[in-house]
């Protein structure tokens, strides 16, 4: 348990602020000065990212958890702090964002090598690390609402990086407009939240809410909305995959490994909150969500929307997981056992959080190597062979796949049990949803790796592929050894404890039934996929069963269709509607027709002057005829 | 027979005063209505001196000098106005002075 | 005899009134005109304002009327061709005529006034006249001096006829 | 009458008490006294020593503008001399300064005499001080007929155009009738106010003081109230109040411009002196019946006015009917004096500012008008901006002052109207008022419009060139800068001028 | 403390105005361009004076630098007193700023007529100057005016398409809500009792002495809608986007960015404190006037603009329905969220309206349809314009969040269903605000502009756009990271306004 320290030293306070403010200023001196210098921009982007990825490791070993903050907002009774809260859960989270981080930041400077807008791109990766990790610090949620609105702009910069690609600006409008859908909830909870308890400082509300403070349910629905847009849970998960328009080590770092994840790590925080409804509602979109995603990845042909959709699946176990909720365990202590509740759903839910950080950044890294290697062709059928051109990638990106999949040792074996245990615990159908999505996603990665490694090449640039230089190939080799070793909770320093305690472990009987079932899963999925698929140049599935490939593809851009449909047919009808309203109705009809009107009574007036003397005299004695009856009394006013 | 009291002589004041309005309003041509006009005037002329007289006060009378002698510069000047107008439009009916309008 | 007077010296002043209004020929109606004035003064006498009845027939029939016969001569005006009357100047005319006539209806039956004449006779001597004009209201005399100056130089600047080399620069 | 009345009749006429008028007087025999003097050639000077003239009395009238105490009912009370008179006599010696000035420029332009106008200018004005002065009905009548005839010969001043003679006319019948008015209501009020068998009969019952102690004896009394009222509409007729202002827009177009001010400003401003008077102490207790007509009027006045003018194209008669609507929001001031105090003080704030406002319009109007006088419409205005930006300029400041915004004096003067109408709790009027405003924008700005924005495409049928301006000579510089200046001053610094009016 | 040997509020109204009528008694044109530099600067400078010092200065009721000028009308309770109190502060901040930012474009835009150009503009900053330093609700009123003469005249001359109908229809407007606004003052004044039209004694009698409650319902009516129009308060908006189109960039600016915020000041300043129980009576209808109207119904028809100005001003509008929510919230809380937004909305929107211009010259349209990939040509252009945009949308870290979340917060108290209503308005202005941006500089340019960017090679943004964007954009973060610098003034002041409120409401 992180200990409460109300005078932290002041050095670890410091080097947290350090670590906020390092990849701002590093965005700030891009932005002002080296816009022209993209070489500079890269080096002090990833100077950034190095000194923060040593700061987040120092940090995190330092035994001292702490919090502390500063008023940022006052009026009236209302306050807005800025304020860190630094326990186990901000520690392993600032780890995990500071080492993917600067991986891909080194892979960056070989992949965006020749990019003619380096210095945007790495000023866009420094904003993401500051926005990210004032999310991971923040001690309330009011700052985390608004460092979640700010990676949601770093977001849109980056996937809009190569803007001259119309798909790119649309998926980049496309991100920021879903994720403001889901942000709309999440900004209505906190402030339901905030008139609920008084308050919107996470430690303060687990106080209040552990002392007996009765929580609605549609504060964490609405919260939770938050993570369904970041984490691209059902219905807001269509801005993922078109996510991938931004460069690869964006998809790496900010769509697969952390931002996305930030769903996750925000209900983690605000757990104390979560009542049995709500989570069987976060249960099931989790759930749903996995399922979804899992069956749009299989009839992927762009590599990177495989792993989108992957990502997605993986995202959904994780949401699912933390809807799983609590496990009553049981403790001896001292002779006696006492039953309590662990945050089960925390524990697992972060645990695969992490590992998947780890080998889906060193997918994403892979394929972006692959991509490079293939002079940017993304599609796999027209890839393959590229195990012997492309051995360093291959491997890692093996070890990748090994670790989704849950191969036994790898890190996606243990977290991935640990859910699915989990589920087993506390609901059966959960359970066969996820252990059917494990399939798939054996399924679909076996048939991804195969498909691009295996076989002939089966186009130009992947003839002529080739393995890049050392900032693309470290980057992957340290993923992949994470990725193998992730795994292992003793892996980890001690100082995770907090969270790596909540870890559900399968004991005895449980421990085999769910050993047996990863283990099948596994195999079947990867058994029929390597069956199923040839590296050839055409979809086998299309080919050997064109129904179910089609009834696939209809299910993935169902969504996608049903939201074209609203905003191209309904939404932007009702806005034209509205605006001819308003242009002919109160513009037009009321407006210029009472000007009209207005107008016409003037042209009457004028109309009466028609120059006749005798004319005017009668004026004169109707005036007076009125006047004479005023004062006779026959008009009274 | 009418006794000629006050009020009647105000009556007739009155009757004069309307028939000059009328003629101003119904005449057309421009002489006569000045003359309709001018009979306004002396119809309040006659209730003056009749005011005066029944009230037993002068202020009255003394008015009617005054009024006399507006009335003449009156028609001086305004038929010189209308000799300028027949000599530039030859009409003086005020119909056909319609020039401006609207 | 006096009321006998008033009577007749009314029903001239009235009937050569709407003599002016309604006579066809504009001579006609100067004459009327002229004739009506002769009845107020008449009037006048009645009230024993017979300075002012003598003024008035000086002023009006003497000067006003011969000036407005002077001027219909002059434009000969006479002979011209006279319209009939639209049906709405008629309407007009009608309606008016009603409520003139209601008008001064109403001043008859709501004028509650002394009836008798004072007994003391304002005005009765020149010399109340005199007296009046060059101290109370000598004021307004010097008024009516310039009032006529200048409608003496407005018919000039109306009437005469200027040479180019008269106006000022 | 014996000698001893008499002789305290005479020794009230205190002569000094009227210099200025008197001064004005003697002015106009000078002028033309130097017309039969000097050599033809030396007759433009004449104007000159006019204006100059002018200046001096008005110089005098500020001088003594503090009245002697106990001396201000001279003439044997024909006059009373108020603090408001002072200051409608420098308002009436002003017009008159800025008519001669305007006279100048559109005399320039046509072969006529020009030494009359200025006497009867001059001798018209001095009558209007005195009317604002009067005490009394017989010099009422008098003060205002001398206005009303020498306004009759300037009206029909441009003899050579026939429609100025038409207009010219049009004033003459319908002057001559409102004068009937007004007299057969005076001598109503005056048989009335002197009949002994009525309570409080009063010996000299045109006097204002006398009657209208007569009428407080009297509050119901029939043949005062038609009095009443036939003396309103003659006032109305000054004013221009509907339905007595449907000769406006005619005369106004027909007039030359100088004397289309003199009647859109003094006439108007000698209407609203008279009527200060009359409907705030003479008629006060007539108000079941003075109240309502001019609320009535008020309303209809600002309503017609403005919607008159809203598609007038001829600036005379667009100045001429938003003329009207100004004599709307005078009523509404003078409707509340009676209740408010320091409505009084509005009223003359507005005549003040209306008249620096308008003698710019005029000013410039004169400049900008041709040969033909009656021809003015807004197309000439095309293109002033960019030929002649001064002009341009006086004429916004001018018209966003009539207009009534800030900083303008026009604002002030409505604010301080609304202000006393509000106290006077004349709340429908105030919203007829506020509309007014609103669409009186519409056709100010319309003329500044044509006057800045260059698309102004000419309407229908006006494919004629417009007529050269004059140029303008250093004194009209002088004089428009300064009206200018003084709309954009008062707008909002007021000093003790301000303390002064808002006293009253 | 300040230890300017002068007043720096009235030197700050007079400086531009003493140009403007330099300029107008015929100062050249080369010396009425250099001066323009520095009468633009004064007001800017001491604007950052005073906020600088302005804790120092703080006195009695809640004002600094509080002054008398007579000017004759004491009869009348009418005196020119200038100060500012914290509500004031940062607006008059913001006019100092926005004024410089396009008092410095306008200098460099070459517009034809430039002198008159410069002098309408002088005017209408001093104008503006003057609306925030006045504590006299008159001379308050008097400075709105005075600047709003300008916007009609150089809507009319310099203006673009339809602009002779726009400048008059928005003239016709501004002065309905003018007037109406004007009247109710009136009544307010005369109702007190109050003798004196100075904002600390008006509030003075009325906390003795609190108006009757149905006329503070007429009186408050006649102020919202008056004011209401002023700041486009839906169905009374149209004159806005109609107006904004067609003014040219400087005046927009300065008119949309600062002086239209007069109604929503008024509101804060006079309308709230003093009529609590008219405020109480129709707070709920201005909500759902603000919320249904210009936070939904415009911001479909937002969407729906395909004019990139039309656009800006609809947006424009959408944004003063946040206003208008937060007053009718009524608390600390939601008027500091008014005065936060209007800050920002003034600079976010005069940002807009200057690169819109930039824009459109370098495309020769407006038109978004014919648009497209300008970022290619123009990064740093685009990079403004989606910063502005995205600030205008509430982008944390930009002035427009603070603003659109304290009022959130607030409103939640008055009716959390009329916030879920506002808070989806967030997403509305996201999905035109990014539709925007992207037609504009993203995706592949048109055959249009590529035949226009063909014969014209666009030029990035110029120092002389780049400065005065800088300046506001600079503005925004800096509150946007400092949301303090200006809310500790305004927590005590408006702690102050809100009370009467609160009290009525308790009882």
């Amino acid at each position: 348990m992180w200990r409460r320290s109300s005078f932290p030293p002041m050095t670890m306070l410091q080097h947290a602020i350090l670590a906020l403010i390092l990849p701002l200023a590093s965005a700030t001196i891009i932005a002002l000065f080296l816009r022209r210098a993209g070489g500079i921009a890269a080096a002090v982007s990833v100077l950034a990212a190095t000194a923060l990825a040593v700061i987040a490791v120092i940090l995190a070993l330092h035994d001292d958890r702490f919090e502390a903050s500063f008023e940022w907002l006052r009026l009236g009774d209302f306050s807005l702090s800025l304020g860190i809260k630094f326990d186990d859960l901000a520690a392993l989270m600032l780890v995990i964002v500071g080492v993917v981080g600067l991986c891909v930041h080194v892979f960056s400077l070989g992949y965006m090598h020749d990019d003619a807008a380096k210095a945007r791109f790495f000023g866009g990766l420094s904003i993401f690390m500051f926005s990210m990790l004032g999310i991971v610090f923040a001690d309330n949620l009011f700052m985390m609402f608004i460092f979640w609105e700010l990676v949601g702009f770093s977001s849109y910069v980056l996937i809009n990086h190569w803007h001259e690609r119309q798909s790119a600006a649309d998926a980049s409008k496309k991100a920021f407009i879903v994720n403001r859908v889901g942000d709309f909830g999440f900004l209505l909870g906190i402030i339901a939240c905030y008139y609920a308890f008084g308050t919107v400082n996470l430690t303060e509300l687990a106080a209040k809410v552990d002392g007996g403070a009765v929580v609605a349910a549609s504060i964490p629905l609405l919260l939770f909305c938050g993570a369904v847009g970041k984490s691209a849970q059902l219905p807001l998960q269509v801005w993922l995959p078109d996510a991938m328009e931004g460069p690869t080590p964006v998809s790496a770092l900010i769509h697969a490994a952390t931002m996305v994840a930030a769903g996750i790590y925000m209900l983690c925080r605000i757990n104390v909150l979560m009542v049995p409804e709500a989570l069987t509602v976060i249960m099931w979109v989790g759930t749903a969500t996995a399922l979804y995603a899992a069956l749009c990845a299989i009839v992927q042909s762009d590599i990177k929307k495989v792993l989108a959709y992957s990502t997605l699946s993986q995202l959904g176990y994780m949401v699912a997981a933390f809807g799983l909720g609590a496990l009553a365990t049981h403790h001896d202590h001292g002779g006696t056992t006492h039953e309590m509740l662990m945050a089960a759903g925390v524990g697992a839910a972060m645990f695969h959080l992490t590992t998947h950080a780890f080998f889906k950044a060193l997918m994403f890294l892979g394929s972006g190597s692959v991509i490079h290697g293939c002079h940017h062709e993304q599609d796999i059928f027209k890839m393959g062979g590229l195990r012997r051109k492309m051995p360093l990638t291959f491997w890692t990106f093996t070890i990748g796949v090994a670790a989704i999949i849950g191969i036994p040792g790898l890190a996606g074996f243990f977290s991935k049990d640990a859910i699915l245990y989990l589920a087993m615990t506390k609901s059966t159908p959960v359970f066969a949803v996820l252990a059917f999505t494990a399939v798939l996603t054996a399924f679909y990665m076996v048939r991804l790796w195969k498909i691009t490694f295996f076989g002939t090449p089966r186009s130009d640039s992947a003839g002529h592929a080739h393995e890049g230089g050392l900032t693309l190939t470290l980057p992957l080799v340290v993923l992949a050894v994470l990725a193998l070793v992730g795994g292992y909770t003793a892996f980890y320093p001690q100082v995770f404890t907090g969270v790596f305690e909540l870890i559900p472990e399968a004991h005895e009987s449980a421990h085999t039934i769910i050993l047996i079932t990863s283990l099948a899963v596994t195999a079947i999925g990867a058994f029929s996929a390597w069956m199923l698929y040839q590296p050839t140049s055409t979809d086998t599935l299309a080919q050997k069963s064109p129904n179910l490939f089609n009834g696939l593809v209809a299910l993935r851009n169902s969504f996608d269709a049903a939201y074209d449909y609203y905003v191209a047919k309904i939404q932007q009808r009702f806005a034209i509607l509205l605006n001819f309203l308003e242009q002919i109705f109160l513009a037009g009809l009321i407006i210029r027709g009472f000007s009209g009107v207005v107008g016409l009574f003037g042209m009457g007036a004028r109309a009466l002057h028609v120059g006749r003397l005798n004319v005017y005299l009668y004026w004169f004695f109707g005036g007076v005829v009125v006047l004479w009856l005023f004062a006779a009394g026959v008009i009274h006013p | 027979m009418i006794t000629p009291t006050l009020d009647t002589y105000l009556v007739l004041s009155g009757v004069l005063f309307a028939i000059g309005f009328f003629g101003v309003l119904l005449r057309k041509n421009t002489i006569v209505v000045f003359m309709g006009l001018e009979l306004m005037l002396v119809a309040s002329t006659l209730g003056l001196v009749a005011f005066s007289r029944f009230n037993g006060t002068m202020d009255g009378n003394v008015f009617v000098f005054f009024i006399l002698t507006v009335a003449a510069a009156e028609v001086a000047v305004g038929l010189a106005i209308i000799v300028a107008l027949f000599r530039k439009r030859q009409t003086i009916q005020v119909d056909e002075l319609d020039g401006l309008k609207n | 005899m006096a009321t006998f007077l008033f009577n007749f010296l009314a029903l001239l002043t009235v009937i050569c009134a709407v003599g002016v209004v309604v006579s066809k020929n504009t001579v006609n109606a100067a004459m009327c005109f002229m004739l009506s004035l002769v009845g107020v003064a008449g009037l006048f006498v009645l009230l024993d304002a017979y300075l002012l009845a003598f003024v008035l027939l000086l002023v009006y029939a003497g000067a006003v009327a011969a000036l407005f016969l002077f001027i219909v001569m002059l434009l000969d005006m006479q002979g011209g061709p006279r319209k009939p009357f639209k049906p709405l100047t008629v309407v007009a005319a009608t309606v008016s005529a009603a409520l003139l006539l209601v008008g001064v209806l109403m001043l008859h039956q709501n004028a509650a006034l002394a009836a008798a004449p004072a007994e003391n006779v304002p005005g009765a001597s020149l010399k109340d006249y005199a007296y009046q004009l060059f101290s109370t209201y000598l004021l307004p005399v010097q008024i009516i001096g310039f009032l006529l100056l200048i409608s003496m130089l407005g018919v000039i600047v109306l009437s005469k006829k200027f040479e180019d080399a008269e106006i000022s620069p | 009458m014996n000698l001893e009345a008499v002789k305290v009749a005479a020794e009230s006429n205190i002569w000094s008490a009227i210099l200025p008028e008197l001064a004005l007087g003697c002015l106009a025999v000078l002028l033309l006294v130097f017309e039969m003097l000097l050599p033809r050639k030396q007759h433009s000077h004449i104007s000159t020593i006019s204006i100059l003239g002018q200046i001096a009395i008005l110089v005098l009238v500020c001088v003594q503008f503090d009245l002697p105490p106990g001396k201000t009912d001279p003439f044997s009370g024909l006059l009373h001399q108020t603090a408001t008179s002072q200051a409608m006599r420098v308002f009436f010696l002003l017009a008159s300064i800025f008519v001669s000035m305007i006279a100048r420029v559109s005399l320039a332009r046509q072969r006529l005499p020009r030494i009359e106008f200025y006497h009867i200018v001059l001798v018209a004005s001095a009558a209007m001080m005195l009317l604002a002065q009067a005490n009394h009905f017989l010099l009422l009548f008098v003060a205002l007929e001398t206005l009303t005839i020498g306004l009759y010969i300037l009206v029909s001043y441009f003899r050579t155009n026939s429609l100025t003679l038409e207009a010219g006319l049009k004033y003459l019948v319908m002057g001559a009738l409102s004068s009937s008015l007004l007299l057969f209501g005076i001598v109503l009020l005056y048989g009335v106010a002197g009949n002994p068998a009525l309570p409080g009969h009063a010996s000299n019952s045109m006097h204002f003081g006398e009657l209208a102690n007569f009428l407080a004896q009297n509050p119901r009394n029939f043949l005062a109230g038609a009095g009443i009222v036939l003396v309103l509409s003659g006032i109305a007729f000054k004013i221009g109040a509907f339905p007595f202002q449907i000769w406006i827009p005619d005369v106004y177009q027909g007039a030359p411009t100088p004397v289309t001010a003199f009647l859109a400003v003094s006439s108007k401003a000698a209407g609203f002196a008279i009527l200060l008077v009359l409907a705030n102490t003479v008629f006060v207790s007539y108000g079941w019946l003075v109240h309502p007509v001019l609320t009535l009027m008020a309303a209809a006045t600002l309503i017609f006015g403005n919607l008159a003018a809203l598609t007038q194209h001829n600036v005379k008669r667009l100045i001429g009917l938003s003329g009207v609507s100004h004599a709307g929001f005078l009523l509404l001031g003078v409707v509340a004096v009676p209740r408010v105090p320091g409505a009084t003080g509005a009223v003359i704030f507005y005549l003040f500012a209306y008249l620096i406002a308008s003698f710019a319009v005029f000013g410039v109007m004169a400049h900008v008008a041709g040969d033909n006088d009656t021809d003015q419409e807004l197309d000439h205005y095309a293109g002033l901006a960019r030929q002649n930006p001064f002009l341009a300029t006086v004429l916004a400041v001018a018209l966003g002052s009539l207009a009534g915004i800030p900083p303008l004096a026009g604002f002030m003067g409505k604010l301080f109207i609304f202000v006393s109408a509000f106290k006077a709790g004349m709340y429908g009027l105030l919203m007829i008022a506020i509309v007014s405003v609103v669409i009186s924008i519409y056709y100010y700005f319309g003329w500044i419009r044509a006057a800045f924005f260059e698309t102004w495409t000419p309407s229908d049928g006006a494919v004629n060139p417009p007529p050269t301006r004059s140029k303008v000579s250093g004194l009209a510089h002088v004089g428009l800068a300064a009206l200018a200046l003084c709309s954009i001053l008062f707008g909002f610094y007021q000093g003790p001028l301000g303390a002064w009016l808002l006293a009253r | 403390m300040s230890n300017l040997p002068f007043d720096p509020l009235l030197v700050s109204i007079v400086a531009p105005l003493a140009l403007a009528l330099a300029i107008a008694l015929g100062l050249p044109k080369r010396w009425s361009v250099l001066l323009a530099y520095v009468a633009f600067a004064i007001p800017a400078l001491m604007a950052l004076h005073v906020w600088w010092y302005f804790g120092d200065a703080l006195k009695d009721h809640g004002y600094a630098f509080l002054t008398h000028y007579s000017t004759g009308l004491e009869a009348y309770g009418i005196r020119l007193t200038l100060g500012l109190n914290g509500i004031a502060l940062p607006l008059f901040v913001l006019a100092g700023l926005v004024g410089l930012a396009a008092g410095l474009y306008a200098i460099q835009s070459g517009a034809e007529r430039l002198k008159l150009y410069l002098m309408l503009l002088l005017v209408m900053q001093g104008g503006l100057m003057g609306v925030f330093a006045s504590v006299d609700v008159f001379f308050f009123y008097f400075f709105h005016e005075l600047a709003l003469i300008p916007t009609f005249i150089m809507v009319g001359i310099w203006g673009g398409r339809d602009r002779s109908y726009a400048a008059m229809k928005l003239t016709i407007y501004l002065t309905l809500g003018a007037m109406l606004s004007l009247l109710g003052l009136i009544a307010l004044y005369v109702k007190s009792g109050a003798t004196s039209f100075d904002l600390i004694s008006l509030r003075q009698t009325l906390t003795a002495q609190p108006i009757a409650a149905t006329v503070q319902n007429n009186i408050f009516a006649l102020l919202m809608f008056g004011f209401g129009i002023l700041v486009s308060l839906w169905p009374l908006h149209t004159w806005a986007p109609l107006g904004y189109g067609a003014a040219p960039s400087a005046n927009a600016m300065l008119h949309a960015g600062v002086l239209k915020k007069f109604g929503l000041y008024g509101l804060i300043q006079v309308a709230l404190p003093l009529l609590p129980e008219g405020f109480l009576h129709w707070s709920g209808p201005l909500a759902w006037l603000a919320v249904i109207g210009n936070v939904l119904i415009v911001g479909f028809i937002t969407m729906a603009q395909r004019d990139l100005k039309q656009l800006v001003g609809y947006s424009s509008v959408m944004h003063m329905g946040y206003a208008f929510l937060g007053i009718a919230a009524g608390s600390t809380l939601g008027l500091g969220g008014v005065v936060l937004l209007m800050v920002a909305h003034g600079l976010s929107v005069a940002l807009l309206f200057l690169l819109s211009t930039s824009i459109y010259h370098r495309t020769h349209t407006f038109s978004m349809d014919a648009m497209g990939g300008l970022a290619q040509k123009t990064p740093v252009l685009a990079a403004f314009f989606v910063a502005a945009t995205l600030a205008s949308i509430g982008l944390p870290g930009f002035a427009n969040f603070w603003g659109e979340l304290t009022i959130f917060v607030a409103l939640w108290q008055f009716s959390p269903l009329i916030t879920a209503l506002a808070v989806a308005g967030v997403v509305i202005s996201a999905v035109y605000g990014l539709r925007a941006a992207a037609s504009v500089f993203f995706g592949q340019p048109t055959e249009a502009l590529a035949g226009v960017t063909a014969q014209h090679p666009p030029s990035d943004l110029r120092w002389s756009e780049k400065i005065p964007a800088l300046v506001l954009l600079a503005a925004l973060l800096f509150i946007g990271f400092w949301p303090k610098s200006i809310s500790t003034s305004l927590h005590a002041a408006l702690a102050e306004n809100a009370r009467p409120v609160q009290q009525t409401a308790a009882k």
